[in-house]
């Protein structure tokens, strides 16, 4: 009990963890749904519809599959490798979700901060050392299969992946300087107190290079070149099949979300919401964003669904009820605002991942590096340059 | 046994093991993957040290990108197996009893050292009193920024070096 | 006050010249060389005029008037600055120096009109030009060696210009080691100066010298010393015995180079030099003596040779050496106004000597022997007539110009302070001797039946280029002495009282007192007040001109009355004849008793020892060592990086032992 | 209680001599090249450790540099080693040994 008592820092974050597992494990599961159904209506279909209502048990009955799949392993591979490499890619994608502070560092637990695991003063540094480990799950898995497609991804990953991360980098600069600090919580905190203090309208140029180098970074269309099934047929998991594969799956989707957290912190302000303090209705919207929802689906069960669909989307209805009625409870409210900001916020990135995926082609790979380091570099350099100038002449 | 003892006997266990492994792997790859961990255990240690940014770096710059070259460059050439050739007469006989005795011979000398007396009448002990980047900063821009330029040239001039290399194997 | 504040114009002029000339002037035509050389020269002679004209207006305490331009050279506490300096006698120099030349250049174009590299002369001659000015207006003895210098190798180029001759480059090149002979211990002359004085400048060792006392002239004191040294520079530079050897053999040179050169202006540096010291000079009695001893032995040696010389220019060569003898006696005997004046007069004579010479050899088509003319009096009048009028301006008939300045020279050494019987002797033989060979000279080329062949010489007059300066200095050499003339009756010595103020400063009194109570008031500085002893002035203005009169005469006789008593003679005392018609075997001698036994060694002992066995003995020996040495010890390199990598790792361990084993002990 | 310096200071002794043995045994010349990155980690232990014990910050700046130059030795250290396989086919030092008397 004393134990707890002197070391509070890991009981607290243990609880931390375990539910942020869950949450975003949930979450990536969503996010292939959420991904297939955009595209698909981008591309004017319907996506995944006939698992649940509106495909809701979609990402439940691919993970069954993944699960009830045989776990091949080519017998000329590198065992070793083969097996770490999923969990290496995996792994590394989660831990950099422990340094996102969702919400203030005010509220707190036995003196620690609720929305945040590991509250680091440099935590962007970290986030940054852990992504550029990233690389390895990606190169190993092309190296340890011992075929010729998955080593040519393994390679294009790797080369891309240090070329953008340069440039990552720097188009970020230019904020630290702007905020004067590594910390998540400090850089969050220098955009306050509204829309107007965002670091993107500052940085719009940084944060243009930003995104293209994390969409780089992420191996996402239009960049997915290590994956590019009309070159190489899945890139370097061509060998993996069932659980692996679904590691490597979803270590993308989580890279997405941190990203996509990133940007946020760093761009949008991260919890903080767009509105000035004074306009107290504000405290509402997440409840009232909730109750739209449930009453949304409740529409659509009366309207259109049929069958057992009809019972699942009322569940949805009746959990988002739950869940916005929650939400107008005096004491919940102001706690749930920055979670509820940083979310819709990550969100709009997400879609922007999905739209970007439905609308743009794939490079080639020569346009890639060249654009990487041709064009993307010396911008992210100029921004940076120009940025501390300014800041300069502006300081005297 | 406190916690930070816990870290660093973790972390420094878990180096020597990558640094033997470099050693007896025999293919290349697993060398890398073996010095990765021990920069990765270091990096650990660092931030023990309190040198945050230190790790940082350690991390993004020689995890992150020196040894993602020699991944590549592995992969590329598709290093095998090594074959075993027998050791140079020199190495065999001199060199590694000689590694061995340097490596003794610095531990017992470090032991000893002026630092391990400090040690031994309790002082010098490490109190973690992180270093702010921002002081390390100042130092790297002030006192220290001729040298500091002269390695933006420095690697400047192996970027030349290099594009000149790959051009030519062309 | 232009020129006085723009001093380096009248140097950098010729220098401009000498550039122009010799690094563009090659592919031009004549004209524009004759512009570039000529122009500069006439206009640092202009320049030369104004500057006399604002120098007069400078009063007593601004002169010497001294320019520092910029330091030049500066060790620790030896410090030199290129700094100029402008005085009574510099400007007599200068005046000489750029007169003469002027009118040397103006003959040149018409004396070298058919010679090669009529640029390179022209532009050796301006180059002479700057050097010469420098060393006459330098201001401290480094600059003055310069100057020295530079009029030395200017002399050696000139003397080889046709350096397809074997004879003109050994020549120079004898010219200018011997004179190196000198310049060694001028060079250690201007050293002691410095460790004496702490200073090269003039003005400033004067001042330290002029407290000094008169040193005595047994033993060597440092004045002495110095004085000593400098004056062997002299002897080099100005053919005096025992270095003379060089200025007869510089004949080959382009006759108008001999007028210049080897007549006017370089060989009497010394002279000028012995003058500018004079303070230093003047406290050293042993080295007053050594000098007019010199000097007075030179005139009468080299006269002698003179005699039986058949070359003309040869003849105007010994002429010359006995003549600047005359100068060093005048200095000697402490009569520097004297000596200065001699100077001026002859470059006059001399100069006009030779450039008539040239004119003759240029007549008679390139002969030189005097054997082979004769009878050239109708054929060449306006040569004939110049060169009478110098011959008797040297000789020291009365009433022209050598008469007044040899006259002084052998009044001081007669009846001077420091006055000495025997020196004033050899000087009035040697003056005898002088207009015999000069009458000699004229007698056998001009007069008597041609002995050249006529049919193949077209004897002609030479170019009016040649002849306008042939007049003008004829004219200078006739009057060139009168200013002097009021001196003979007891009046005042124009020249001298100009050039007064220089020797007068910085004089060691006690001395002059001294000698002034000795030698009954005929003080150097004569001329200034009424000589009273008139009688005995006479007794020394006289023989002189007796002693000319007779040379003439004798030279009549033997070449126009009666030649066969020549021959007679010569036929009596044959051995002193041929001793003295081959220059006393002082060349042989010279070959026997140095050259000879130096080449020897650095043949036999610098070359095939010391070079070949010793040192490159020792260049081969390492040589061979480190290659024997590298091919043991490159079996190390084996190629292997791992190899070395051990190599490596003992090294460490070894460094490790070490500071260890430090640590321990501490 | 937390770690005496000593302690950091042996375990980068351990670690650099490994990296000598490493350097001598190896015969990959990439390997060869890791052995040199290992020792040079070595090295920047002890600088920390030093930096710490003094609490200067100069140890620090030094391990910013030795990082910078192994960047740079890396780039071109591996650019030679691809020419060299290139040409010569082979990644053993001991084909590497031309360059000899």
């Amino acid at each position: 009990m004393d134990f707890i008592a002197q070391h509070a820092v890991l009981v607290v974050s243990l609880v931390k963890i375990v539910i942020l597992l869950l949450v975003v494990m949930t979450a990536l599961a969503y996010l292939t749904w959420f991904e297939r159904k955009v595209v698909a209506h981008i591309q004017s279909r319907w996506g995944p519809y006939y698992v649940g209502a509106h495909g809701l048990l979609q990402p439940l009955a691919d993970g069954m599959k993944f699960l009830f799949k045989e776990d091949v392993t080519p017998p000329a591979s590198d065992r070793l490798l083969y097996v770490l490499a999923p969990f290496l890619a995996f792994s590394l994608a989660l831990t950099t979700l422990a340094l996102i502070p969702f919400g203030p560092p005010t509220i707190q637990i036995l003196g620690q901060p609720v929305f945040v695991i590991a509250n680091s003063n440099i935590g962007l540094l970290f986030l940054f050392a852990i992504t550029s480990i990233g690389v390895y799950g990606v190169a190993l898995a092309g190296w340890s299969s011992n075929s010729k497609y998955p080593l040519l991804g393994g390679l294009r990953s790797s080369a891309q992946m240090v070329s953008y991360e340069v440039s990552l980098t720097l188009s970020v600069v230019g904020v630290l300087l702007l905020a004067n600090s590594f910390s998540f919580n400090g850089i969050i905190e220098s955009q306050s107190p509204n829309i107007g203090h965002w670091h993107v309208w500052k940085q719009i140029v940084g944060f243009l290079c930003y995104i293209t180098a994390a969409i780089a970074e992420t191996n996402r269309v239009p960049f997915d070149l290590p994956e590019a099934e009309t070159e190489l047929v899945a890139g370097f998991h061509t060998e993996y099949s069932s659980f692996k594969f679904a590691m490597f799956f979803m270590a993308e989707y989580a890279n997405m979300i941190t990203v996509s957290c990133l940007a946020t912190i760093l761009f949008f302000g991260g919890w903080l919401s767009p509105f000035p303090e004074s306009w107290t209705w504000q405290l509402y919207l997440p409840g009232v964003g909730l109750l739209l929802i449930a009453l949304y689906c409740a529409y659509d069960t009366i309207a259109h669904m049929r069958g057992i669909a009809r019972i699942q989307l009322a569940v949805v209805a009746l959990l988002a009820l739950i869940a916005g009625a929650s939400c107008l409870i005096p004491a919940v409210m102001p706690v749930i605002q920055g979670p509820f900001w940083f979310i819709t916020k990550v969100g709009l990135f997400l879609f922007l991942y999905v739209w970007i995926r439905g609308t743009l082609p794939r490079f080639r790979y020569d346009q890639l590096m060249s654009f990487g380091w041709k064009l993307l570099l010396p911008v992210s350099l100029v921004n940076l340059l120009v940025t501390a100038l300014l800041i300069v002449v502006v300081k005297r | 046994m406190s916690l930070p003892l816990i870290v660093f006997f973790a972390c420094g266990v878990t180096a020597v093991l990558g640094a033997v492994l470099l050693i007896v792997a025999r293919e290349p790859i697993h060398s890398a993957l073996s010095l990765i961990l021990v920069m990765v255990s270091l990096a650990v240690l660092y931030l023990l040290l309190g040198a945050e940014f230190i790790a940082a770096v350690q991390i993004i710059v020689y995890a992150g990108a020196i040894m993602v070259l020699f991944v590549f460059v592995i992969m590329l050439l598709n290093a095998g197996v090594e074959e075993r050739t027998n050791l140079s007469k020199m190495a065999k006989y001199a060199g590694v009893p000689l590694g061995f005795f340097l490596l003794l011979e610095i531990a017992h000398w470090f032991w000893r050292s002026a630092v391990g007396a400090r040690i031994a009448n309790g002082s010098g002990t490490v109190n973690a009193s992180a270093v702010s980047t921002r002081d390390l900063s100042m130092q790297l821009f002030q006192q220290y920024l001729f040298p500091f330029e002269a390695t933006s040239i420095l690697i400047l001039i192996a970027i030349l070096g290099a594009v000149v290399l790959a051009k030519r194997g062309e | 006050m232009f020129i006085l504040n723009h001093l380096w114009i009248i140097l950098a002029l010729p220098l401009l010249g000498a550039a122009i000339n010799g690094l563009l002037g090659r592919h031009w035509p004549k004209w524009a060389v004759n512009t570039v050389g000529i122009g500069s020269v006439s206009l640092s002679f202009l320049g030369v005029a104004e500057l006399v004209r604002e120098f007069m207006r400078l009063n007593a305490a601004q002169v010497p008037w001294f320019v520092r331009y910029f330091n030049w050279i500066s060790v620790g506490s030896f410090s030199v600055d290129f700094a100029l300096q402008v005085d009574q006698l510099t400007l007599v120099m200068l005046f000489i120096v750029t007169f003469v030349s002027l009118l040397v250049h103006i003959y040149s174009t018409g004396y070298m009109a058919h010679e090669g590299g009529y640029a390179r002369f022209f532009s050796y001659l301006n180059l002479f030009v700057f050097f010469m000015l420098t060393l006459v207006m330098a201001a401290n003895l480094v600059l003055m060696f310069v100057g020295w210098e530079g009029v030395g190798l200017c002399s050696y180029l000139l003397i080889g210009f046709w350096f397809l001759k074997k004879t003109a480059t050994t020549a120079g090149n004898k010219a200018f080691i011997t004179t190196r002979l000198g310049d060694f211990g001028f060079t250690i002359g201007i050293l002691l100066a410095f460790w004496a004085f702490k200073s090269v400048d003039f003005g400033a060792i004067f001042n330290r010298v002029s407290p000094m006392p008169v040193e005595s002239t047994s033993g060597i004191g440092i004045l002495t010393a110095i004085c000593l040294l400098l004056f062997a520079g002299a002897v080099g530079k100005s053919a005096q015995l025992p270095l003379y050897v060089w200025l007869p053999d510089a004949m080959e040179g382009p006759t108008p180079v001999s007028a210049l050169i080897h007549a006017a202006t370089m060989v009497t540096a010394g002279v000028y030099m012995v003058a500018r010291m004079h303070p230093l000079y003047s406290r050293a009695p042993l080295a007053m003596f050594v000098v007019a001893l010199v000097g007075a032995l030179t005139a009468f040696y080299s006269a002698t040779i003179g005699i039986l010389q058949t070359d003309i220019k040869k003849v105007l060569a010994y002429s010359t050496v006995s003549q600047l003898g005359y100068m060093f006696l005048g200095c000697g005997m402490g009569a520097y106004a004297a000596g200065i004046f001699h100077l001026m007069t002859h470059a006059f004579f001399k100069g006009l000597l030779f450039l008539a010479a040239g004119s003759v050899i240029h007549a008679v088509g390139g002969e030189q022997d005097m054997r082979n003319m004769g009878g050239l009096r109708k054929k060449i009048p306006v040569t004939y007539w110049t060169m009478l009028l110098a011959t008797l301006a040297i000789a020291g008939i009365p009433g022209f110009s050598g008469f007044f300045s040899k006259d002084e020279i052998l009044e001081a050494a007669g009846a001077g302070p420091h006055k000495n019987l025997a020196l004033w002797l050899l000087g009035l033989i040697g003056a005898g001797i002088t207009s015999f060979y000069m009458f000699r000279l004229v007698f056998l080329t001009f007069f008597g039946k041609p002995r050249y062949n006529e049919k193949k010489v077209r004897v002609h007059e030479s170019p009016q280029n040649m002849l306008v300066p042939l007049i003008i200095l004829a004219i200078c050499s006739v009057i060139g002495g009168w200013v002097a003339a009021p001196h003979l009756v007891g009046g005042s010595d124009y020249f001298e009282s100009f050039v007064h103020p220089v020797f007068a400063s910085y004089e060691a009194q006690p001395v002059v007192a001294q000698q002034e109570s000795l030698a009954g008031g005929a003080s150097t500085e004569g001329g200034i007040q009424p000589n009273p002893e008139m009688e005995v002035l006479q007794a020394v203005t006289g023989p002189p001109v007796i002693a000319a009169v007779l040379g003439l005469l004798l030279a009549w006789w033997f070449c126009i009355r009666k030649p066969s008593a020549a021959t007679k003679a010569i036929r009596n005392l044959h051995g002193l004849y041929t001793l003295v018609y081959n220059k006393y075997y002082v060349d042989e001698l010279y070959a026997a008793l140095f050259i000879r036994p130096l080449l020897w060694i650095s043949t036999n002992v610098l070359w095939h020892t010391i070079d070949e066995k010793i040192i490159d003995g020792a260049v081969n020996g390492t040589a061979h060592i480190s290659r024997e040495m590298g091919g043991r010890l490159r079996e190390i390199q084996s190629g292997n990086a791992r190899t070395y990598a051990t190599w490596v790792v003992i090294g460490a361990v070894g460094f490790t032992v070490l500071l260890l084993g430090l640590w321990m002990v501490r | 209680m937390s770690v005496p310096i000593s302690y950091y200071l042996v375990l980068s002794a351990i670690l650099f001599g490994l990296g000598v043995i490493a350097f001598v045994f190896k015969r990959n010349i990439i390997t060869i090249f890791m052995a040199i990155e290992l020792m040079l980690n070595a090295v920047n232990l002890a600088f920390v450790a030093f930096a710490h014990a003094w609490n200067q910050l100069d140890g620090l700046v030094f391990v910013f540099f030795v990082i910078v130059v192994a960047a740079a030795e890396a780039a071109v250290g591996l650019a030679i080693v691809i020419t060299i396989a290139q040409n010569r086919r082979s990644l053993n030092v001991e084909d590497v040994n031309l360059l000899k008397f």
